[in-house]
C-alpha cells in the first residue's frame, strides 16, 4: 500500500514555511546605541526575486538556520528594486545572532507576509499623515517611499516622527532629503532639548497636536510604541479624526507567519494573517491582546 | 554492507572528556602538570570555572547531551575553597547527582568528580589518565546524547 | 462519603466559613466537589456562603501550597510596580494541610515563598489519598459513573456493575509510604491525629530499581519517560516549582530542546527532579496530575532517600534547620570523589 | 456507498492482512492506571477497545511532535550550509484503527486552519482512518453537545459498527475501497444494509441528531460580551497552567517552531505548544499580552467556542471528554459551555 491512491494536487502544494535563501548584502548601523542596524538583503536565487512582490506595510520572517525566525517588517518600497531593507532592534536569541552577522552572511527571508496598508485603495487620492515612534518607522519608511515614487496618487503628505535623541532618529540621511522636498512635510522631533539639535523638542502626541493635521479626506498611518499611540488619539479626535481614517500596525509573538500556529492572535484575528495593519475601528473591537 | 569496513568503526574512537575545573586549584593543578611536563592522555577539553559550586548540573548535562564521553568536574580540596565554602556545598550537590544519574541508568564513570589542588600537577594527571581509561573502557557514550535523524 | 470525611468537611466548612466571616482571613484555599467521579477542585472561598462549597475526601490530591503564593497576592491591596507595600500586617489565608503539604508550607517559608504570619492553618492527619489511576486499574480501565466512599472501602459504579474495592488497596504509593500524615505546623486542627507511622518498606520502589544494572535501570527511565508530552503538569502541579523562569523556559542558553526528544525529556526529568532534592516532601502531586502515568514519584524518592541517608535530613519537618543542599558539615560523605 | 458484513475473524483478518503492507495502529491497554492508548500492532498483538477513546488523540499522527519542517547542512564549508530543505516525504500508508468518530472529526477540524500546510496535508493523504462508531458514551463524552454523533462517519474511510454478533463496514471513500480490497474478506450486506444500521442506531437509543451543536448560537454572541463575561476569573482560578488539556485535545493544533544543531547538520522542527504557557505570546520585549492565567485560560476556550466558529463556521471542540478526564484540577469544558451560551 506504498502506491500512490490518486494523483494528488497536494504534492504540489506550496510549501511556505520554507524561507527563500538570501545573502546580506550591506548593514548600516542606524542608532546611537548600537541596537538598530538595517540589513540590505538580497535573494540568492533568480526565480524568487522576480516572484518577491510586496506591499509597504507587510513584513517577512527572517530565518537564521539554527537559531529561529524573527518576523521583521519590510523596510523597502516595492519601489526599490534589487533589494529588500530590513531594520532590527536587538532583542532576543534570533536578532542577537543577526546583528552579529557580517556582509556576505547567509540568511533565510520567508515572505512577504500579512497585510500591507491599502496604498493602492483606501489610501489612493487622500491626504496622508504618517506618525511614528521610534524604531517604528520602518514599514512607514516603505509606504512614504512608496508614496513619493507615485506621487500623484496621493493628496498632502505629512510626516510626524519623533525618537527620544537625535542619535535615536532612523534613516536620518533620508529625513534631511525629505525635509528639503516640497512635495512633502516633514516633522522630526525628539523627546528633550540636546546638544547640537535645533530642531522639535517634544514628544509625537504633542507635536501631532500643534501641527493638527486635517481629517478632509485624509488618512493617518500610526507606528509606535503602544503608550505614544494611546496619548496620539486624544488630540486628533479633538480636531475630527475618526477610528476608520486611523491606520494601525499591530506586534505579537509570531511563529508561523501563515495565521496557524496560533501564537499572535488577538481574538479572533491573527496579526500575521489579517494584520499587522489594521484600521483604529478594526482594533478597538479587539480584546486588548497585543 | 556487512562486509565493508565502516568508516566509523576504522577512525579509532577517542574519548573526549569535559572537565570543569576550579580556576584556583584544579586549573592551576593542571597548569602546574603542564608546566613540570608531566604526561597525560590529551582527551580532555578544559572549561575554567570560578568554583566547584559553580558547576551546575545542567552544565554536566549539557556536555553530555552535546556528545562528551565523560565529565570530570574538579575544585579545591575541602576546606581549601577560595570562597571558603563552595566545595562544599557543590560535594552535596555533586553526590546526589551522581548517584541520581546513575539511578536513571548513566553508567558509573561518565561523570566524575576529584579535588586537585594548585600543587598536586602530578596527582592531576594521574587522574585524568585515570578518568580517560574507565571512560575508554566504558566506550562512546549514547544515553543522554542528543542526535538529530 | 465516609463518616470521617464527612466529619472533616463540616469541620472545615465551619472553620473556614468562621475566619471569613470574622475576617482573620480573606481567602480560604481548599477543595470542593468536582464534576466527574474522583476529581476534585483546587477552590478558594472569599465569603463564608462559598465555604459551605469546600470539601474533603480521598480524592483531594493536588497540593494547596502550590496556590498559596498566587493566593497570598490575590488578597493584597493592588497597587503600583513602584507603590510602598501598604502598611499594617497584609490579609491573611487560610489553608488546609495534611502531613506533606504543611512540611510543604514550611519549605515554602525557608524559601521566603510564603510568611508563616500570613496563613491560617487547618491541619488534617491525612488517611492517605486514593489514586484514581489505580482504581482505573481495578476496573481494567473502563469508563467509571460513580464511586461512593466508605470508611474502608470503595464502591466504584462501572457499566451498571457495582464493584467494591478496599480503600487502602487503592491508596497512593506516597501515602502509603508517608511516615508524617499529620500536619507538622497547624493553627487548627480538624478531625483526629494520624499519629507518627513507622514504615518498614519506605525506599522499596527505589531499592527494586538500584538494583538493576545500570543498562537496566536506563531502559526503565525511558520506558517510564517515553510517555510524556511535556504538558509540564508535574512542574506545574508541584509546590516547588516557583521559578519566574523555568530552565526548560531558558532561551540563553538553552538547556532542554522544547520537543519530545527522549534526550530533552530525559534531562528535563532528570533536572526537575533533582530541582526537588531535599525539598521534595513526596506529596504525589506529579504522580497523580501525569495524564500519562508516568511514575515521576520513584525520581523524586530516590533523591529524597539519599538525603535522608547522606544528610539525615527530612523536608519540611523543622522550620528553623536550613535546608539540606542550602547547607554542609565538614565531614559530608565524599566516598564518590576520585582521589587523583 | 459500499456496506460489508464482517465476522470478528473477519476484522482481524483485515488487521492482519493490512499489516503486511502498512504500520497500523490501534488502541491497545497499556501503563499505570490500565488506560489505553494508541500502538503499532503486530501479528499477535490486536486491539482492545473499550468504550470512549484513548488517552492521546490520533493528532498524534497527522500532526506529530517533532515535525522536522526542514533540514540543512551546518558545516560552512557546504556551499549550501544554512539553505533549508524540506525533507523528502515517503508516500507510505499508515493505517489508523479503531478511531472513534470524535476523533475522525477532528480531522476535519483541524483541516481548516491547516487547508494549505504542506505536512498536515501529506499526512493526511497518507492516512487512512478506519473508524468504530460508539454503541455507548461515556461520563466524559459529549459529541452531540459539539455537532458530533457517537456514530458520525465524518473524516473516516471505514466506519464499523456493531450489529448484533457481527459487524457493518461502512466504505466511505476510495482509500476505504482499497482497504477492504485488501482485507480479501467480508460479504455484501446487502441492498437493505444502511437502512437496517439506521433502524439499529435508532433502537439503541444512540442519539440520531446534534441539536445541541452550539456553534450558530455562539457564532451569533457578541464577542466582547463574552471575553468579558464574568465567571473567567471564577473558571481560572484552579488552572496550573500546565499543557494537558491542549496536547490531549484532538483539535488543539497551536505550534512552535525551533531550530536544532548538532554539529554539522541541523534541522527546523515544529512542536506542540500551547496557549497556557505564559511563554506562548511572551514578547522579546519582555510584554506580554496574555501575561495572566486567566487570559490564558480564556483565551483557549474562546479559540475553540467563538474565534474558531467565526473563522471557519464549526466549534473547534469535538466532545471527546479528554481535557475533563485529565484535567489535574478538573476544569470541565462542558460547564464553560453552559456558561458562555447563557450570555
Amino acid at each position: 500500500m506504498t502506491k500512490q491512491t490518486a494523483d494528488n494536487p497536494n504534492n504540489q502544494m506550496v510549501n511556505s514555511y520554507t524561507p527563500f535563501p538570501a545573502r546580506i548584502d550591506d548593514i548600516l548601523v542606524e542608532t546611537e546605541d548600537g541596537n538598530l542596524k538595517t540589513f540590505r538583503i538580497v535573494l540568492e536565487n533568480q526565480k524568487d526575486i522576480s516572484k518577491w512582490n510586496h506591499v509597504p506595510g507587510q513584513f517577512a520572517m527572517l530565518s537564521l538556520a539554527g537559531r529561529g525566525e524573527i518576523p521583521i517588517g519590510i523596510a523597502s518600497s516595492p519601489t526599490e528594486k534589487g533589494r529588500i531593507l530590513f531594520t532590527v532592534n536587538r532583542a532576543g536569541v534570533v536578532t542577537k545572532a543577526l546583528h552579529q552577522m557580517e556582509t556576505g552572511s547567509r540568511i533565510g527571508v520567508r515572505g512577504p507576509l500579512g497585510n500591507g496598508f491599502p496604498v493602492d485603495s483606501d489610501l489612493k487620492g487622500k491626504n496622508i499623515v504618517i506618525i511614528a515612534g521610534g524604531f517604528a518607522f520602518t514599514t512607514l519608511r516603505a509606504t512614504l517611499v512608496y508614496m513619493l515614487a507615485n506621487r500623484d496618487n496621493y493628496g498632502k503628505i505629512t510626516v510626524i516622527y519623533g525618537a527620544r535623541t537625535p542619535g535615536m532618529l532612523l534613516y536620518r540621511d533620508e529625513l534631511k532629503e525629505w525635509a528639503g522636498r516640497n512635495d512633502l512635510e516633514v516633522h522630526v522631533t525628539i523627546d528633550s532639548e540636546a546638544p547640537g539639535w535645533d530642531g522639535l523638542v517634544g514628544f509625537v502626541p504633542t507635536i501631532a497636536g500643534e501641527v493638527a493635521p486635517s481629517p478632509e479626506n485624509a488618512a493617518a498611518l500610526i507606528c509606535g510604541p503602544p503608550i505614544m499611540i494611546k496619548f496620539t488619539m486624544p488630540p486628533l479626535e479633538k480636531i475630527g479624526w475618526t477610528d476608520d481614517q486611523v491606520y494601525l500596525s499591530l506586534e505579537n509573538r509570531m511563529k508561523c507567519g501563515l495565521g496557524v500556529c496560533g501564537h499572535c492572535n488577538v481574538g479572533p484575528v491573527y496579526v500575521c494573517k489579517d494584520g499587522p495593519v489594521f484600521t483604529r475601528e478594526q482594533v478597538q473591537r479587539l480584546p486588548v491582546e497585543f | 554492507m556487512n562486509n565493508e569496513p565502516s568508516a566509523m568503526n576504522e577512525t579509532k574512537w577517542d574519548p573526549k572528556i569535559i572537565a570543569f575545573l576550579c580556576t584556583w586549584c584544579s586549573y592551576a593543578g593542571a597548569d602546574l602538570a603542564g608546566v613540570s611536563r608531566f604526561q597525560y592522555p590529551p582527551n580532555i577539553r578544559i572549561v575554567k570555572v570560578p568554583c566547584s559550586g559553580r558547576i551546575s548540573a545542567n552544565l554536566i548535562l549539557d556536555a553530555l547531551k552535546s556528545g562528551a564521553d565523560g565529565v570530570l568536574v574538579s575544585g579545591c580540596h575541602p576546606g581549601d575553597c577560595h570562597y571558603i565554602s563552595g566545595n562544599y556545598y557543590a560535594r552535596r550537590r555533586f553526590a546526589l547527582l551522581k548517584n541520581f544519574l546513575e539511578f536513571v541508568g548513566i553508567e558509573p564513570g561518565r561523570v566524575n568528580f576529584s579535588w586537585v589542588s594548585a600543587s598536586e600537577g602530578e596527582q592531576f594527571a594521574g587522574l585524568v589518565s585515570e578518568v580517560t581509561e574507565t571512560v575508554r573502557a566504558l566506550g562512546p557514550a549514547t544515553r543522554l546524547v542528543k542526535k538529530i535523524d | 462519603m465516609s463518616d470521617t470525611n464527612s466529619t472533616i468537611t463540616l469541620e472545615i466548612r465551619a472553620r473556614a466559613g468562621e475566619l471569613l466571616a470574622s475576617g482573620e482571613v480573606k481567602a480560604f484555599l481548599g477543595f470542593a466537589e468536582g464534576s466527574i467521579p474522583m476529581a476534585t477542585r483546587p477552590f478558594i472561598a472569599r465569603t463564608p456562603e462559598q465555604a459551605e462549597k469546600l470539601v474533603w475526601n480521598s480524592f483531594c490530591v493536588i497540593n494547596p501550597a502550590g496556590f498559596l503564593p498566587e493566593v497570598l497576592k490575590s488578597v493584597e491591596p493592588s497597587r503600583g510596580p513602584k507603590d510602598p507595600p501598604p502598611e499594617g500586617p497584609l490579609p491573611r489565608v487560610g489553608v488546609v494541610a495534611t502531613g506533606c503539604w504543611s512540611r510543604n508550607m514550611v519549605v515554602q517559608m525557608k524559601e521566603n515563598q510564603v510568611s508563616r504570619d500570613r496563613l491560617v492553618i487547618l491541619g488534617i492527619g491525612s488517611r492517605g489519598m486514593v489514586s484514581n489511576k489505580k482504581v482505573q486499574a481495578m476496573v481494567g480501565g473502563r469508563d467509571i459513573t460513580a464511586i461512593e466512599e466508605g470508611e474502608h472501602s470503595l464502591t466504584v459504579h462501572c457499566d451498571g456493575e457495582k464493584t467494591e474495592i478496599h480503600r487502602w488497596d487503592v491508596i497512593r504509593d506516597n501515602c502509603r509510604t508517608c511516615t508524617h500524615p499529620d500536619p507538622v505546623i497547624f493553627d487548627y486542627q480538624i478531625g483526629d491525629s494520624a499519629g507518627e507511622r513507622h514504615i518498614e518498606d519506605r525506599y522499596v520502589q527505589v531499592d527494586k530499581i538500584e538494583a538493576m544494572s545500570a543498562a537496566q535501570r536506563w531502559q526503565w527511565f525511558q520506558n517510564e519517560i517515553s510517555k510524556c508530552i511535556r504538558c509540564y503538569a508535574c512542574r506545574n502541579a508541584c509546590p516547588l516549582c516557583y521559578c519566574p523562569t523555568c530552565f526548560v523556559d531558558d532561551s540563553r542558553p538553552q538547556w532542554v530542546g522544547k520537543s519530545t526528544d527522549p534526550v530533552d525529556t530525559s534531562i528535563f526529568h532528570i533536572l526537575r527532579a533533582y530541582h526537588c532534592a531535599g525539598r521534595c516532601t513526596d506529596c504525589g502531586a506529579c504522580e497523580s496530575v501525569c495524564p500519562m502515568g508516568i511514575r515521576l514519584r520513584i525520581l523524586t524518592k530516590k533523591l529524597e532517600k539519599d538525603v535522608l541517608e547522606m544528610y539525615g535530613s527530612e523536608a519540611g519537618l523543622d522550620l528553623e534547620a536550613p535546608l539540606p543542599l542550602a547547607t554542609y558539615t565538614m565531614n559530608d560523605p565524599q566516598q564518590f570523589i576520585i582521589k587523583g | 456507498m459500499k456496506i460489508l458484513k464482517l465476522e470478528k475473524s473477519d476484522l482481524d483478518k483485515w488487521l492482519a492482512e493490512w499489516m503486511k503492507s502498512s504500520p497500523v495502529y490501534a488502541p491497545v491497554q497499556s501503563g499505570f492506571g490500565s488506560f489505553y492508548d494508541w500502538a503499532r500492532l503486530e501479528q499477535g498483538r490486536m486491539p482492545e477497545l473499550l468504550p470512549g477513546v484513548p488517552k492521546s488523540s490520533i493528532k498524534t499522527f497527522l500532526f506529530p511532535q517533532p515535525e522536522t519542517l526542514e533540514e540543512f547542512s551546518a558545516d560552512p564549508a557546504d556551499p549550501s550550509a544554512f539553505i533549508l530543505k524540506a525533507p523528502k516525504t515517503a508516500e507510505q500508508l499508515t493505517i489508523i484503527a479503531g478511531v472513534r468518530p470524535c476523533d475522525a472529526r477532528s480531522v476535519s477540524l483541524n483541516a481548516l486552519p491547516y487547508a494549505k500546510d504542506p505536512y498536515y496535508s501529506n499526512r493526511l493523504r497518507n492516512t487512512a482512518l478506519v473508524g468504530f462508531t460508539c454503541e455507548t458514551q461515556c461520563s466524559t463524552c459529549f459529541c452531540t453537545r459539539t455537532g458530533g454523533l457517537p456514530t458520525g462517519t465524518e473524516g473516516l474511510d471505514i466506519a464499523i459498527t456493531r450489529m448484533d454478533n457481527t459487524f457493518l463496514a461502512e466504505i466511505l471513500t476510495q482509500k476505504g475501497e482499497l482497504l477492504a480490497e485488501a482485507g480479501r474478506t467480508g460479504t455484501d450486506a446487502g441492498g437493505d444494509a444502511l437502512s437496517r444500521l439506521e433502524q439499529s442506531r435508532k433502537n439503541s437509543g444512540s442519539p440520531v441528531s446534534s441539536a445541541d451543536d452550539p456553534a450558530p448560537i455562539l457564532r451569533e454572541k457578541d464577542l466582547m460580551a463574552l471575553y468579558q463575561a464574568p465567571f473567567w476569573q471564577e473558571i481560572a482560578e484552579p488552572c496550573l497552567n500546565c499543557g494537558a488539556c491542549t496536547f490531549l485535545c484532538p483539535t488543539c493544533y497551536c505550534f512552535d517552531i525551533q531550530d536544532e544543531v548538532i554539529r554539522d547538520r541541523g534541522r527546523r522542527i515544529r512542536y506542540w505548544d500551547s496557549c497556557m504557557f505564559p511563554l506562548f505570546t511572551l514578547h522579546a520585549s519582555g510584554h506580554n499580552p496574555r501575561g495572566l492565567k486567566l487570559q490564558r485560560v480564556r483565551n483557549r476556550f474562546m479559540h475553540k467556542l467563538k474565534y474558531f466558529p467565526e473563522r471557519f463556521g464549526p466549534i473547534s471542540c469535538v466532545g471527546c471528554g479528554r481535557c475533563i478526564r485529565e484535567c489535574p484540577v478538573n476544569i470541565d469544558i462542558r460547564e464553560v459551555y453552559t456558561d458562555l451560551l447563557a450570555i
